[in-house]
């Protein structure tokens, strides 16, 4: 268990120095001076030692390697630099807007788990049967809609003709109460857990379908127990299992959240965040988004692997 | 003798894209109280689809019972039973062990649970008592200290324990019927001989009929009371033990025997072999399935089904051979 | 001794048929041949749904390709009738710029699905390649490839687009390598993991034995028995690309207005959502349309390449 | 004199005696280990030595674990001997290069077991067949390579039309034919036969056993037949190798291995197997064997057997026994018969 534990830790860490080597290199050869929001027509003169002091701040002298880095030693123990849009900390302006996106993200995560569990399943035992097929249409559509039109159809249709739902952002401006932000959260958590339980419904439903067919429900058969009492006793734990994989592959999305629907729905979330950082080139913020979202990702992978090891006990010994 | 179980014209065909394959095409036997009968035949001939089908266990969607068969058991026919009737019948009554134990048994649940299962689903709702009884049975077939086997799961055993945890499934409600699907065909030869003793020691113990699936003839002369030999969907003769191995009838179950090499004799003679390959059980031949491979094949096996004909009690084969117009055909002198 | 005991219809019963005959020795001949194409008709004729996306596609292609017999100029504006309802001459009515809709769909489907269409040929023929390299070589290059697969797929792929974008011109070819650039490692894995297991099936390890080469084994035998599984890959890594590529144009990086494709035309509409929605509609419903047949025939494929499943 | 030497004043003993029948592959203390997850090291062949004569069919019995066919597929170079030698013809196989590497792997060939999964399902037929001959460029058209894939077909018994059919479309039967047109179609000396008749049924597998017997006369080749079931390696073998958790237990020929067998092992082996005989089943007396199979991967010290060995001696734990000649052409590895040398 030890020696899977390392070797997996050292791909990690081998795969997120892939990941900054790639998006700095990309970031930095892009054309145009990260710097040109500080030189608009109109604005104050910046002497040349003002903005080399600038640059010095923003760590962005030197040759690439240097910036590099510079950078990678500040990101180490904590520091991801400062923005150059508004020249706050990265890091605060991210975890600051966390829970918006974690919160959303949770939500529709539980939703689609909550849906696509007991529908993968009775799509999987009532195989080419009308449930079957109903539920397999649902799934077909949920994997077929683009995520941000589905959100505009939304929007056009719950707040703009209807006008029961907000069409954007977390809160009206002074109300703060919780069944606000929900009223604010629905149509983005519906969007997104649409997709997910589409996903999940499918690989749950697939996998219900082989364990249908293993001979161990042959033998359950044979003891004389009932068709339900097999799918909850034996079938359901066994079609549980990929879930967790499944799980731990969206963990990233609590990070990166989904870039489209937060700017559909302009949920100020890390999303949103991500794509002004992109608008107007703040590279310390992309490098910051880039590489806590990787992070999430591979940890959620890795946990959902050791949860998989307990839950499997053909796994748990045999850690290769 | 009481009579168990009799099966009556019992007819399978299963629907699949390449059209409907016919994999039991009329079979009846019979099997009485403590008695062990092997079935035997080639892979194809419906053999294990008999036995799933007599334990109910063959799902109607791609399979389908034809009308006309009937599976009597206990003087109640099966075919009609409701859900409820079912589960009391499988596992109460009637027990199957199959033959890769590995995917058998549910590989995330432990061994003792498994057992366990059973023994609740037909009444023992008492945890401790339950406890004890699958102790009991895991003692029973000799699996070695079983307290703490019991929490164990099933890739932690040896193949030969596997089986051995199935035939403890089995027996655990004393069954009246054990049915053994080619138990020991995923087992070295050392480990079978075990659990061939082991099953004939727990069949006689309980006085449960026993009906053995195998195409091994070395398991069946080891085992049997009574040999059931199928091919192609039929039986094609059916006798006590002495009957089919010394005073064979039918050509098929003879070829059968000689292609078998004999580890006792040196006879340097090539092993007798039945040329071509089982037929494809889309669309059976008319007649007699084994004319095409039969040596003594006449133009009337290839249009009429054969008859049955019977030599001494109990001992009967379908073939035209022995019917009055085909007298003096054949030379050889049959013993 | 032998006594009869199951009645025979003594009509059909005549002596001349008691004489022996000898079967000739007929090796024992093998059923009709059933080709993948028989297979694959089975499956299409089975599946209702599956037929029916196939036509739908097939209508949807051939609409898009004689895109140009429409009357109608894509980018010629004419403000006068501008958001005008469906009308005779109009059938889906006009855009916000007055430009005739249908016209501008069916453009928009050439570019979508020829952007889809290519990149996911590059991602198959990059994903193949290097996935059976990393699955037939093993050891370090085998892990190297692996990390390099990890690492686009955890990375947000849109994040970095959109950044690349800032370097590089949006044109068509750019946009298909975009695409093809995060969506190769989903084919690479689905290849590795299936070379991993023909390589070890006994047909290679004979091909070995003979003395046959490495190149041989990898085009003779282990790229030959994973095609079901690339044409599956393939036409879901069409879906997504066609998903994809609305996503970065509705968010202005892919096509660029007024050139029209799929997104572009939706980022047109959101601002006049209110007005006229079927502006948001129409583009919409294609893209779910092409993108939902694509998925469906995709799984009725893998259903008629690869016998064990049915 | 110490036990190695003793060893070898055997092994030149044997060398006279069958100095005319020419050796075709020699193993000398073969060892094939498997390194697995975490330390353990699965030891599948653990100092394996025999030799094989031209023209004769070796058989090799064990029951499964027991490394029977890693032995063999160590024989013929599929996978590398973690120690030890195999000379094929005088010539270390390990250290075969260019020219005679390419002629070793036309001069070895080996028949799989399971026929579904031995045989390309998206290659015909005939292409399968003379894979061997494109791979050795032993015809130099097109016609020629159609005209000797017919032959071969012929020869194992199959319709030449069946050339150009897929392979989903035969039976088990049809398709270890093929396999067995597939490896001989280079015209080996040597073919490794692996369990293959154990997927087919009875019937099948006396045809199969039966052409191989006729190719084998045919073509003067040399067999190694591997199999767990004993009562067909008998009757198709001369010599008989009776292999346990990695090592050879008893060499003997197939005459006497029924009604002379030596070590404690055979004899329960040959007990369990079932006769088809009822009157002679009832009467014979097993010998039932207690205790289960160790592990692989740390097999007792001394004799591999010891732990379900009713005559087991002292010295049996301490020192593993030596493969030794105790009578003309049967030798056995137990310390039961260390006297009689």
């Amino acid at each position: 268990m030890k020696s899977f534990v390392f070797k997996r830790t050292v791909q990690m860490i081998f795969v997120l120095f892939l990941v900054s080597v790639f998006s700095f290199g990309i970031i930095h050869f892009s054309p145009g001076d990260p710097l040109a929001m500080y030189k608009q027509p109109g604005m104050h003169k910046m002497t040349v030692e003002q903005e080399e002091a600038l640059k010095e701040e923003l760590g962005l002298n030197g040759t690439v390697t240097d910036q590099y880095i510079g950078w990678a030693k500040k990101t180490l123990n904590g520091d991801l630099g400062t923005s150059i849009s508004n020249r706050l900390p990265v890091k605060d302006q991210i975890f600051e807007r966390i829970p918006a996106t974690a919160g959303l993200m949770a939500a529709s995560l539980v939703i689609s788990i909550v849906c696509a569990v007991p529908l993968g399943l009775i799509a999987g035992m009532y195989n080419n049967k009308w449930q079957d097929n109903l539920i397999s249409t649902f799934t077909y559509f949920g994997i077929s809609i683009p995520a941000f039109w589905f959100g505009i159809v939304l929007i056009i249709l719950f707040s703009l003709k209807l006008n029961i739902l907000p069409s954007g952002g977390m809160r009206t401006i002074g109300v703060d109460s919780t069944w606000d932000l929900i009223k604010h959260g629905i149509l983005p958590a519906l969007v997104l857990s649409v997709n997910n339980t589409a996903v999940f419904v499918r690989y749950i439903r697939a996998n219900t379908i082989t364990q249908m067919k293993e001979e161990y429900v042959m033998t359950a058969k044979s003891k004389g127990a009932s068709g339900t009492g097999i799918l909850f006793y034996h079938v359901l734990k066994n079609c549980m299992l990929p879930v967790i994989t499944l799980v731990g592959s969206r963990f990233g999305m609590f990070i990166t959240g989904s870039f489209v629907v937060e700017s559909v729905f302009s949920w100020p979330g890390i999303g949103q965040l991500g794509m002004s950082a992109v608008n107007n080139r703040d590279y310390p913020m992309i490098m910051g988004i880039t590489m806590l979202s990787c992070i999430a990702l591979l940890l959620g992978n890795f946990l959902a692997d050791i949860l998989y090891g307990f839950a499997d006990p053909r796994i748990k010994q045999g850690k290769e | 003798m009481k009579k168990l179980l009799e099966v009556k014209n019992l007819r399978v065909s299963f629907h699949s894209y390449s059209g409907e394959v016919e994999a039991v095409r009329g079979v009846s036997f019979h099997v009485n109280e403590g008695e062990s009968v092997a079935i035997v035949g080639e892979s194809g001939c419906g053999k294990s689809v008999t036995a799933r089908t007599v334990m109910g266990l063959t799902q109607c969607p791609p399979g389908e019972i034809k009308e006309g068969s009937e599976i009597i058991f206990d003087g109640r026919d099966i075919t009609k039973f409701s859900e409820k009737e079912w589960q009391r019948y499988r596992g109460g009554d009637c027990a199957i062990i199959f033959q890769d134990a590995l995917a058998a048994l549910n590989p995330t649940l432990t061994v003792g649970h498994q057992i366990e299962e059973k023994l609740k689903l037909h009444g023992i709702k008492d945890k401790k008592e339950a406890y004890s009884e699958t102790v009991r049975l895991l003692t029973a077939v000799g699996i070695p200290n079983p307290e703490k086997r019991y929490k164990a799961y099933p890739h932690e055993f040896s193949g030969g324990m596997r089986q051995r945890i199935m035939i403890a499934i089995a027996i655990a409600c004393n069954p009246g019927l054990l049915i053994a699907d080619e138990p020991t065909t995923a087992l070295d030869v050392t480990i079978q001989a075990d659990i061939i003793d082991l099953i004939k020691e727990l069949v006689k113990e309980h006085n449960t009929a026993v009906i053995m699936i195998t195409h091994d003839l070395g398991v069946v002369a080891d085992m049997a009371e009574r040999i059931i030999v199928m091919y192609a969907g039929k039986v094609v003769e059916e006798g006590s033990s002495e009957d089919i191995f010394y005073k064979t009838k039918h050509p098929y179950t003879r070829a059968l025997l000689n292609s078998v090499p004999r580890l006792d004799l040196d006879e340097e003679k090539e092993l007798e072999f039945i040329e071509g390959a089982p037929p494809d059980m889309t669309d059976p031949p008319k007649g007699c399935a084994f004319a095409g491979r039969c040596p003594y094949c006449m133009e009337i096996c290839t249009k009429e089904e054969p008859p049955c004909y019977e030599f001494n009690e109990g001992h009967t084969a379908h073939c035209w051979k022995y019917h009055e117009y085909a007298e003096g055909l054949f030379g050889e002198v049959e013993e | 001794m032998a006594r009869l005991i199951s009645e025979i219809n003594k009509a059909a019963l005549n002596r001349e048929l008691f004489r022996r005959i000898t079967r000739e020795k007929v090796n024992q001949d093998i059923g009709p041949e059933r080709t993948t194409w028989q297979n694959l008709k089975a499956v299409f004729l089975s599946n209702k749904a599956a037929l029916c996306c196939l036509i739908i596609l097939v209508i949807i292609i051939i609409a898009s390709l004689c895109a140009p017999l429409s009357p109608y100029d894509p980018d010629e504006m004419d403000l006068v009738n501008k958001m005008a309802a469906p009308s005779a001459e109009h059938i889906l009515g006009t855009d916000e710029m007055g430009r005739d809709e249908l016209t501008r769909v069916l453009y928009g489907g050439r570019v979508s699905l020829l952007v889809g269409v290519l990149s996911m040929l590059v991602s198959v023929i990059v994903g193949v390649f290097l996935g059976t390299v990393s699955g037939y070589c093993g050891g370090k290059t085998d892990v190297i490839l692996m990390r390099i697969v990890d690492m686009f797929q955890s990375v947000p792929s849109l994040l970095l687009i959109i950044v690349i974008y800032s370097i590089v011109p949006p044109t068509m070819t750019t946009l298909v390598f975009m695409l093809a650039m995060f969506s190769w490692p989903s084919v690479a894995r689905i290849v590795r993991a299936q070379t991993l297991t023909v390589k070890e099936r006994d047909y290679v390890l004979a091909a070995k034995t003979l003395g046959v080469s490495h190149h041989i084994i990898i085009i003779k035998h282990i790229i030959p028995n994973m095609t079901s599984q690339i044409i599956v890959a393939a036409s879901l890594a069409i879906a997504n690309a066609i998903l994809d590529e609305s996503t970065l144009s509705f968010l202005g990086y892919g096509v660029q207005l007024p050139k029209s494709s799929w997104g572009s035309m939706l980022q047109g509409a959101q601002q006049w959502m209110l007005y006229d929605p079927l502006l948001a509609l129409v583009p919409g419903i294609f893209i779910l349309l092409t993108v939902l047949c694509f998925n469906i025939i995709g799984d009725a494929l893998q259903q008629a390449l690869d016998p064990k499943l049915n | 004199m110490d036990r190695g030497e003793i060893k070898d004043k055997e092994r030149t003993k044997d060398k006279e005696e069958v100095k005319d029948r020419e050796k075709i592959l020699e193993v000398k203390h073969l060892k094939k280990y498997f390194k697995q997850s975490g330390k353990s090291v699965l030891k599948a062949v653990d100092d394996v030595s025999f030799d094989v004569y031209k023209g004769e069919t070796v058989g090799i019995v064990g029951e499964s674990g027991c490394g029977k066919t890693t032995c063999a597929r160590t024989c013929i170079g599929m996978y590398p001997a973690t120690s030890g030698e195999v000379i094929y013809k005088g010539k270390d196989i390990s250290k075969l290069r260019g020219a005679e590497k390419r002629s070793f792997t036309k001069e070895v060939q080996i028949i799989f077991q399971d026929p579904y999964s031995s045989l390309d399902p998206k290659m015909r037929v005939g292409d399968i067949i003379c894979e061997g001959l494109r791979a050795h460029k032993m015809c130099k058209s097109k016609e020629e390579y159609n005209k000797r894939a017919v032959e071969l077909l012929e020869m194992v018994g199959l319709n030449p039309e069946h050339a150009n059919r897929y392979v989903h479309e035969f039976s088990g039967g049809q398709r270890q034919r093929i396999g067995i047109a597939r490896a001989l179609a280079v015209e080996p000396d040597f073919v490794v036969c692996d369990e293959p008749i154990s997927a087919l049924d009875v019937s099948i597998q006396a045809q199969i056993v039966n052409l191989l017997s006729k190719l084998k006369r045919e073509k003067e080749l040399t067999f190694m037949f591997i199999a767990h079931d004993l009562s067909m390696v008998k009757y198709v073998s001369d010599r008989i190798i009776v292999m346990y958790l990695g090592t050879i237990a008893e060499i003997t020929d197939s005459k006497s291995l029924y009604s002379d067998p030596k070590h404690p092992y055979t004899k329960a082996l040959l007990s369990a197997i079932p006769i088809p005989d009822p009157k002679v089943e009832k009467e014979r007396e097993r010998i039932k064997l207690q205790g289960e199979l160790p592990s692989p991967t740390d097999p007792p010290k001394g004799c591999r057997f010891i732990n379900r060995c009713k005559f087991a001696k002292e010295i049996c734990a301490r020192e593993m026994p030596q493969l030794r000649e105790v009578e003309k052409g049967h030798s056995v590895a137990c310390h039961l018969y260390d006297e009689q040398i």
